[in-house]
């Protein structure tokens, strides 16, 4: 049974070995013998010849991490034997809550129509950039166009998600805003008002 | 360049600017003897002797010299200071002293950091997911429309009144009056102080004051007060040819910080001038 | 050499310290003792105990891949002896060149946060947008909510991704500031004990 760490402790290319768990528990995509050779300052047949060794200490039933070659490279992974333990983790219940700044952000899409991250962020006072990815990522925003035509900045729209997760049949039906302005273009002006009087 | 261990040696004191400080604030140096003014050619003397112009100690030098000339306006002003900034003057020093106190503990906290930053500097790991781990959905809980409609009307609150920006050392730069006083000595050979400087605040005024001092100590004015409290009398003393000052005044030196000019921070932004002559 | 080994597989926790490892190696952020035993179904003391094995095997020195407790969980990095080698491959974790502006931000921000741009602007005497701005982009600092709860400045925390840049633990293994021993509380009620007076 131990014998073949044994092996590993003695072996030469043990702290190649090493290295190559390294690069590879860092990794946040496949790595191939090329790259990990590079990485390592060493030559492609001895990282290919270290390769096997960390593939025989890291394999299924001996560690909960097993190596694995896919297309593109080699990648550590989870066990089998694990599997369910890695879905619990994963599968985590549905996340209650926006933030304050991704509420904030769909709001403005929502209610202003198409608009750029500079004028979200002209709006909210603080850059838009992490909110307007994460409600990208999420689906409830879409790109949709750009300011001015090409060359602009791309101005962002909600999505068909954004109505179905806020229950509305369409944008028409978010709740009025009357006491701030009688169209999207008054609110907008309103917003912009205060968002000065905030920084000046 | 370390603004704290800037040597300075002045009629009242030699050493350390940060002895000089703590001096002050124990109230061991009376502030009235020390000429600020060669605090910050000291300062400027050094950064002329580097390359570039750095502008952390810059930054650092400007608060630290400007809790000395605010606290100097105020003890320079006793029977007013209390109207000054609707705060008493020991108040006013122990609001300063804590603050400045309080900006240095947060250098010592960033030196702190920056150390244990590069003793970190071989720990790696990845930031993101592991490229074989489970793709995941997070799914997003039902939602109410009217939560957007609250974020968007908080939006358009008009901001409270109250704010903290007032707390900042806040207060016009000496070289603003420099420059304005001598453009009237320009057109004039003589003018009145409380004429120049009715209307503006008390702070200002304070500091326009100080700027008084600064041109009778380079030798460009003569002040003259018929009686206390009577007007001040400020004349010229040399005629001034044109552009400027003859003499013994040398060109004047002209440091401007802001973080990096971003605009439409006009809160935020202490963007402080000097000007700073020879004594 | 290889006892401790025969002993993790002698060991009855050792099927746990195997799942364990494959929740570690497919996590992207630090997990807590609770989410372990949690995702593993199986009681904290015996994930603790586990974790021990763990630590054991995946050590300075002995593996390429090193368990540690950082930003309040447990996760795997590289050993340092393969720092060369993941330098050559990868951008080293929010690129240790902060400037000077960024480190007092961020030691303002850690030590007194939730805090507003106002606040760190107040303190360090100079603009903080771009510092701000820089730091968030990193990932080091977050939005949390607005002062006054809505409308008014937006507040910024550090993030569990900032603990483990800088190796900590947690928030509370910041050093202790010296003098005046006043913590954050203490600091935030005094400052808005003097606004409310100079404004009064």
């Amino acid at each position: 049974m131990d014998r073949p760490l044994r092996l590993i402790a003695a072996n030469p290319l043990d702290q190649l070995a090493r290295t190559l768990e390294a690069l590879l528990v860092v990794a946040s995509a496949p790595l191939s013998t090329k790259e990990l050779a590079e990485a390592a300052a060493d030559d492609p047949e001895r990282v290919e010849a270290a390769l096997g060794l960390v593939g025989e200490r890291y394999r299924e039933g001996r560690s909960g991490i097993v190596l694995e070659h896919v297309a593109g490279g080699w990648a550590f992974r989870a066990a089998r034997e694990a599997a369910d333990a890695c879905a619990r983790l994963f599968e985590r219940p549905a996340q209650r809550n926006l933030s304050q700044a991704a509420l904030e952000t769909l709001a403005i899409v929502a209610y202003l129509g198409p608009c750029s991250r500079p004028d979200i962020a002209r709006i909210r006072g603080v850059a838009a950039e992490s909110a307007v990815a994460n409600l990208l990522e999420r689906g409830l925003i879409a790109e949709a166009g750009r300011d001015d035509g090409a060359g602009g900045a791309v101005r962002y729209r909600t999505t068909p998600l954004f109505e179905r997760v806020f229950g509305l049949e369409s944008l028409s039906q978010l709740p009025r805003l009357d006491d701030l302005g009688a169209d999207a273009e008054q609110i907008r002006e309103r917003l912009h008002a205060v968002a000065e009087k905030r920084t000046a | 360049m370390i603004v704290r261990e800037l040597d300075l040696d002045l009629d009242a004191f030699a050493g350390p600017f940060d002895l000089l400080l703590t001096l002050v604030l124990k109230e061991e140096l009376d502030l009235r003897d020390v000429d600020i003014a060669a605090i910050v050619l000291a300062f400027l003397e050094r950064l002329a002797e580097r390359d570039e112009l750095d502008l952390d100690a810059c930054g650092e030098f400007l608060i630290l010299v400007s809790a000395l000339l605010e606290l100097k306006a105020r003890g320079l002003f006793p029977e007013e200071a209390a109207e000054l900034a609707e705060l008493e003057p020991e108040a006013a020093a122990e609001e300063l002293a804590r603050r400045l106190a309080e900006y240095r503990r947060m250098k010592e906290a960033s030196a702190w950091l920056r150390e244990r930053l590069s003793g970190e500097g071989e720990r790696f790991f990845r930031i993101g997911p592991a490229p074989l781990a489970p793709v995941v959905e997070t799914p997003l809980a039902p939602q109410e429309p009217a939560r957007l409609a609250a974020a968007l009307r908080a939006l358009a609150v008009e901001p409270p009144q109250v704010s903290l920006s007032h707390m900042a050392l806040r207060f016009p730069p000496v070289g603003q009056f420099l420059e304005r006083f001598r453009a009237v000595l320009r057109r004039r050979s003589r003018f009145d102080f409380d004429a120049e400087v009715r209307g503006l605040s008390r702070v200002e005024q304070a500091v326009a004051f100080l700027a008084l001092l600064d041109l009778r100590r380079g030798g460009e004015v003569e002040i003259a007060q018929a009686a206390p409290f009577a007007p001040i009398r400020v004349s010229r003393l040399k005629a001034g040819s044109g552009a400027g000052e003859a003499g013994t005044a040398r060109p004047a030196h002209r440091v401007a910080v802001g973080d990096s000019g971003q605009e439409n921070s006009n809160r935020d932004e202490r963007t402080v001038a000097w000007t700073a002559r020879s004594a």
